[in-house]
């Protein structure tokens, strides 16, 4: 048990520590892959809770996340590499303040309250009971999932890609006029009435 | 110890060679690649021995000289079928079996018998930087200054999908192992994609070097295919071959296909076509060449890195020489480039 | 100190395939440029490697030093952590991971960040340029691959690589699946940049992400690429071709003759196919073989229902 | 538990090969005309490190919605057999539903370089 | 090891994020900021599942709807950078005060 908890610490330290960096590295792509060192040390974290399956899971997922993350903030931040130290923050003294007491008294309701001790059976096929849950109870949670992600795919394509219905999004993307020479069809933008 | 014997196992392996290829240099070039003591390398940074053949410009020395000191130490240079520019100090003339001489400077480099050549630029950054801007970096504010000697890159309009993000703009070549040697290309990138276009010098002519086969082979190696345009290439050195094994070659490894049609088109010829008419020509087939004329600079904005690429080794080197109409108002730019 | 045995043999097996693959790789240029093999096609490996080992490395101006210095180191553990899921005979493995195929995916996404990352960190427009390219199609090949892994763990009802390599006592996956193994090949060609699949460090790039890489830097990320070959091609036999299953020899040794194939399919694709441009292969990927991918899971899960 | 120390061990070794692979070489600083990027000879006017214009960023965000899928797709492979016809048309309508997004991605032409 | 342990973590988790999504001022790097925090939010999912529902499959269901609701916020939030970048070139929040009204 001694190794199992020099484990969690090891990995608990890193996870808060390179959350931390995030946030005081200058090159948006540490920045990106420090997030993701974060994200793998809580997904093992979760492989020493008797969680195998969602451990590994959210190393794979985050790390393609935070992959495409990289990828737009290098694209869409200033300075991206850092060549020039930097320091953009706003309100910078309450924000530390929330972060701070947020984490205290979260502490504190933790170490205050009754926890329930329950412990999970390692010989439980965890793997197994996710499955049949999906399929049986939680159905219509994993079908409502669907439905999300591909609300969201869509909306991601409507909202990213300059390619509008009638042209390029950014010019107007108007559709033609029902008649030669006309007034592009459909509802006319309010402030041109 | 460990280190020498290290050396001395790699002593028997290839001489990376840089090549540098000037005026009528690019076939012997080709066919010294052929030898199994050489192989060339696509960036200085893989090679131990900088390689010029033929003449090359004198507006080429500076990049010549960049190129040397890009080079990992040990180091050195050989001129063949040229003689040494002046202001190239440590330069060895080669004359008859270059495989052979390059075999040697190389193993004397690995024993240390050959000392390894000095920078011919001076060790100096870009822009003097230590010390600078606010932190010591040389830059300021968030974009501004030359952090590390040199400024960042702008943002700038975009042809495609009008996110206007940095323009990366800068000069590709003379030497640079993909294009056509001697071509120096000012290119403004977005991404991979060539937002605009100058040509700032006219590639090398090359008298020798432009059977069908060998055209073939230069446009296989950008496509990935390195084994088949070396064949094809000891095919146009031996003049003689099996052409069957050529055209399998050609056709099961798809480079047809790989190449998007109406790339590169002039006068109706995409370079699909040119690369069919080639192999035609190859195989003794008649056909007629391609008369249409055109500027490089007006095919290449609007292509991905790759397609620009292919376009840029799509062309009889006569037909590219007309192609390339440098710039004459872009002199004063030169400068920038080295 | 049992438990220690499949380690060693995990690095021995990366060791020595990684020098077949080399080797291999040589053979199989040498045979497309019609040059004559010789048996000294096998030390030329060793001979290259050692000539990077004995120059200089040098740096770019304001690289990403870490991230250089880190990238191939990463990508040598990604090769090995891929392959400790995979056994070499019954219960001969280093982990047996209930969720064995999701660590190997893992794996597979992380690849795509350790390339990234090399092309990143020289501060270089080639090596730029190749590493953005990588990530679009490396992300989609790993998409695929993911569906194909999850049809060969149908018949398996596990995630674990031993429980797959045991359901494939009487048919291998690959007669299951045929276009299966084709998929998985090509994500094999995808991980290890290589020919048709190779964005990071092509030749229209003058060596992509590579590009600037010299001396022992450029030694270390060969030889990362040629381990990662090497777990590629144990995962695939474990997977689509029965692992240690086999008549006659003992499991090991099947398992190392199955490895050796895929090897030799991959090298040979390597050199034989050409490069799509990348929008093009792009297109591909999702238009084509996503549905292949689609299709395939299907036909199996159906397969697996009513034979079963 | 055993499992994890051997991914570790492995990882260990992995790392050390890796570094100790580039402590060779010659010793010796780069030269600054050395540390210059490669671009055939020419001078880079500006730094490679920009806002990058990534022509896929679309293709990305379809990519990381429509990854979601595995999540449920990896639990759902293990208990397949043991739920049968179910679990195939449940799955079958969770890919048709996502399908119908990557058809629209596609007519839309984010699947090429914007 | 402990649950109170493994929540505490994941409370200096939320905090650190709360911080980021709090302070920074562009939108990527806000975004950085809730990732964080919902890492938070997973480790704790987690750490509830292992020590006190004895392995209830709906915790790690649970688990599996956060990372969701990260893919979704990752992708919605950066497709609307995109967007507003191509129409005013703004990459802060500050330069988006039209918003306002």
């Amino acid at each position: 048990m001694e190794v199992k908890d020099l484990a969690f610490f090891v990995l608990a330290a890193s996870a808060v520590w390179t959350g931390w960096r995030v946030f005081r590295v200058d090159s948006m792509v540490r920045a990106s892959f420090s997030l993701m060192l974060s994200f793998i040390a809580v997904g093992l974290i979760m492989l020493l809770l008797a969680a195998p399956y969602i451990g590994i899971a959210t190393v794979f997922m985050m790390a393609v996340e935070m992959m495409v993350m990289a990828l737009f903030m290098v694209m869409f931040m200033m300075n991206p590499a850092g060549l020039n130290p930097m320091w953009m923050v706003h309100q910078h003294r309450l924000a530390a303040a929330t972060g701070f007491i947020t984490f205290a008294a979260l502490t504190i309701a933790v170490l205050l309250s009754d926890l329930p001790g329950n412990p999970v059976d390692p010989a439980k096929p965890v793997i197994h009971d996710l499955g049949v849950e999906l399929l049986g109870n939680s159905m219509l949670i994993f079908e409502t999932a669907g439905i999300t992600l591909l609300a969201t795919m869509v909306g991601t394509v409507i909202l990213s890609s300059r390619s509008g219905r009638y042209g390029p999004a950014d010019e107007g993307s108007l559709p033609p006029p029902l008649t030669p020479g006309g007034r592009p069809a459909g509802r006319v933008p309010e402030d041109e009435e | 110890m460990a280190v020498s014997g290290l050396a001395r196992l790699a002593t028997s392996a290839p001489a990376a060679i840089y090549p540098v290829v000037g005026k009528d240099g690019l076939a012997a070039v080709e066919d010294l690649s052929l030898h199994p003591a050489v192989s060339l390398q696509p960036t200085p940074r893989h090679a131990s021995v900088l390689l010029v053949s033929g003449e090359i410009r004198r507006g080429d020395h500076p990049a010549l000289r960049r190129l040397h000191d890009q080079l990992p130490h040990p180091r050195a240079t050989l001129w063949w079928r040229t003689t040494p520019a002046p202001g190239f100090p440590q330069a060895e003339n080669v004359e008859g079996d270059v495989a052979r001489a390059v075999e040697l400077v190389w193993r004397q480099l690995m024993t240390g018998e050959r000392r390894s050549e000095d920078n011919l630029l001076p060790d100096e950054p870009p822009a003097a930087w230590r010390g600078k801007g606010d932190h010591g970096q040389g830059g300021e504010g968030m974009m501004g200054g030359k952090p590390y000697g040199r400024p960042m890159a702008m943002t700038d309009e975009d042809q495609r999908d009008g996110l206007a993000l940095d323009a990366y703009t800068a000069c590709f070549g003379p030497f640079l192992s993909v294009l056509p040697p001697g071509l120096l290309l000012e290119l403004t990138l977005q991404g991979d994609v060539v937002q605009s276009a100058k040509v700032l010098r006219a590639p090398f002519a090359q008298a020798v070097a432009d059977e069908p086969l060998r055209r073939v082979a230069r446009l296989l190696r950008p496509l990935g295919l390195a084994g088949a345009a070396e064949r094809f290439q000891r095919t146009a050195a031996a003049q003689t071959g099996d052409l069957k094994i050529l055209d399998r070659a050609l056709r099961w490894s798809g480079a047809l296909h790989a190449i998007p049609p109406g790339l590169g088109e002039i006068a109706g010829e995409d370079i699909r076509a040119s690369l069919r008419r080639w192999w035609e020509q190859a195989q003794g087939i008649a056909s007629p060449a391609s008369l249409g004329d055109g500027r490089l600079v007006d095919l290449l904005p609007g292509l991905e890195w790759s397609e620009a690429i292919l376009v840029a080794n799509s062309f009889e080197y006569d037909r590219l020489l007309r192609l390339c109409p440098p710039d004459r108002e872009d002199d004063g730019d030169q400068e920038d480039c080295s | 100190m049992s438990a220690a045995v499949p380690i060693i043999v995990l690095f021995y097996v990366l060791g020595v395939g990684a020098w077949l693959a080399a080797a291999l790789d040589r053979a199989a240029l040498k045979l497309m440029a019609g040059r004559p093999l010789a048996a000294a096609t096998m030390a030329e490996p060793w001979r290259q490697g050692d000539l990077h080992l004995v120059r200089q490395r040098i740096w770019t101006e304001r690289p990403d030093a870490m991230n250089w210095l880190l990238a191939p180191a990463l990508y040598l553990i990604l090769a090995a952590v891929g392959m400790s899921v995979v056994p070499f005979a019954p219960g001969f493995v280093v982990a047996d991971l209930d969720a064995g195929i999701v660590l190997w995916g893992a794996c597979e996404a992380l690849t795509v960040v350790v390339v990234f990352l090399h092309g990143w960190s020289a501060n270089a427009p080639l090596p730029l340029i190749g590493a953005y390219r990588y990530v679009a199609i490396g992300l989609s090949a790993m998409l695929l691959s993911m569906f194909v892994l999850i049809a060969a763990a149908l018949p398996a009802e596990s995630l674990a690589v031993s429980a797959i390599v045991e359901s494939q006592a009487s048919v291998w996956n690959v007669v299951r699946q045929p276009p299966g193994l084709l998929l998985f090949l090509m994500l094999g060609l995808s991980l290890t940049l290589r020919g048709p699949f190779d964005y990071a460090d092509a030749s229209d790039l003058a060596g992509g992400t590579s590009a600037e890489d010299s001396g022992p830097a450029r030694a270390a990320w060969q030889a990362a690429r040629l381990a990662m070959l090497v777990s590629v091609s144990a995962m695939t036999s474990a997977v689509f071709l029965g692992g240690y299953h086999g008549p006659w020899l003992p499991g090991p040794v099947w398992m190392l003759v199955k490895m050796a194939g895929v090897l030799a399919a991959l090298v040979g694709a390597t050199h034989m196919l050409a490069r799509l441009p990348p929008a093009r292969m792009l297109t591909l990927l999702w238009t084509v073989l996503l549905p292949l991918a689609f299709l395939v899971l299907a036909l199996v899960g159906a397969e697996v229902l009513l034979w079963k | 538990m055993v499992d994890l120390a051997g991914i570790l061990i492995s990882s260990i070794a992995a790392l050390a090969t890796g570094l100790a692979l580039q402590g060779f070489g010659l010793g010796g600083l780069s030269s600054e005309p050395q540390k210059t990027p490669y671009l055939g000879g020419s001078d880079p006017k500006v730094h490679a490190w920009q806002r990058y214009h990534v022509r896929y960023y679309s293709m990305t965000l379809l990519f990381i919605a429509f990854e979601m899928e595995m999540m449920f797709m990896y639990p759902w492979a293990v208990v397949f057999l043991e739920e049968g016809v179910k679990a195939m048309v449940e799955m079958g309508m969770f890919l048709a539903i996502l399908s119908i997004g990557i058809l629209y991605g596609w007519r839309e032409g984010i699947f090429r370089w914007q | 090891m402990t649950l109170a342990a493994v929540l505490i973590v994941s409370a200096a988790l939320i905090g650190i994020g709360i911080y980021g999504a709090l302070s920074q001022q562009s939108f990527v790097m806000l975004m950085m900021g809730l990732e964080l925090m919902l890492n938070g939010v997973l480790l704790a999912v987690i750490g509830f599942w292992s020590f006190g529902l004895g392995g209830a499959p709906e915790g790690q269901l649970l688990a599996i709807v956060v990372m969701a609701v990260m893919a979704v916020e990752m992708a919605i939030g950066f497709a609307l950078v995109v967007a507003v970048y191509r129409k005013r070139q703004a990459d802060m929040t500050e330069s988006l005060t039209t918003l306002r009204r």
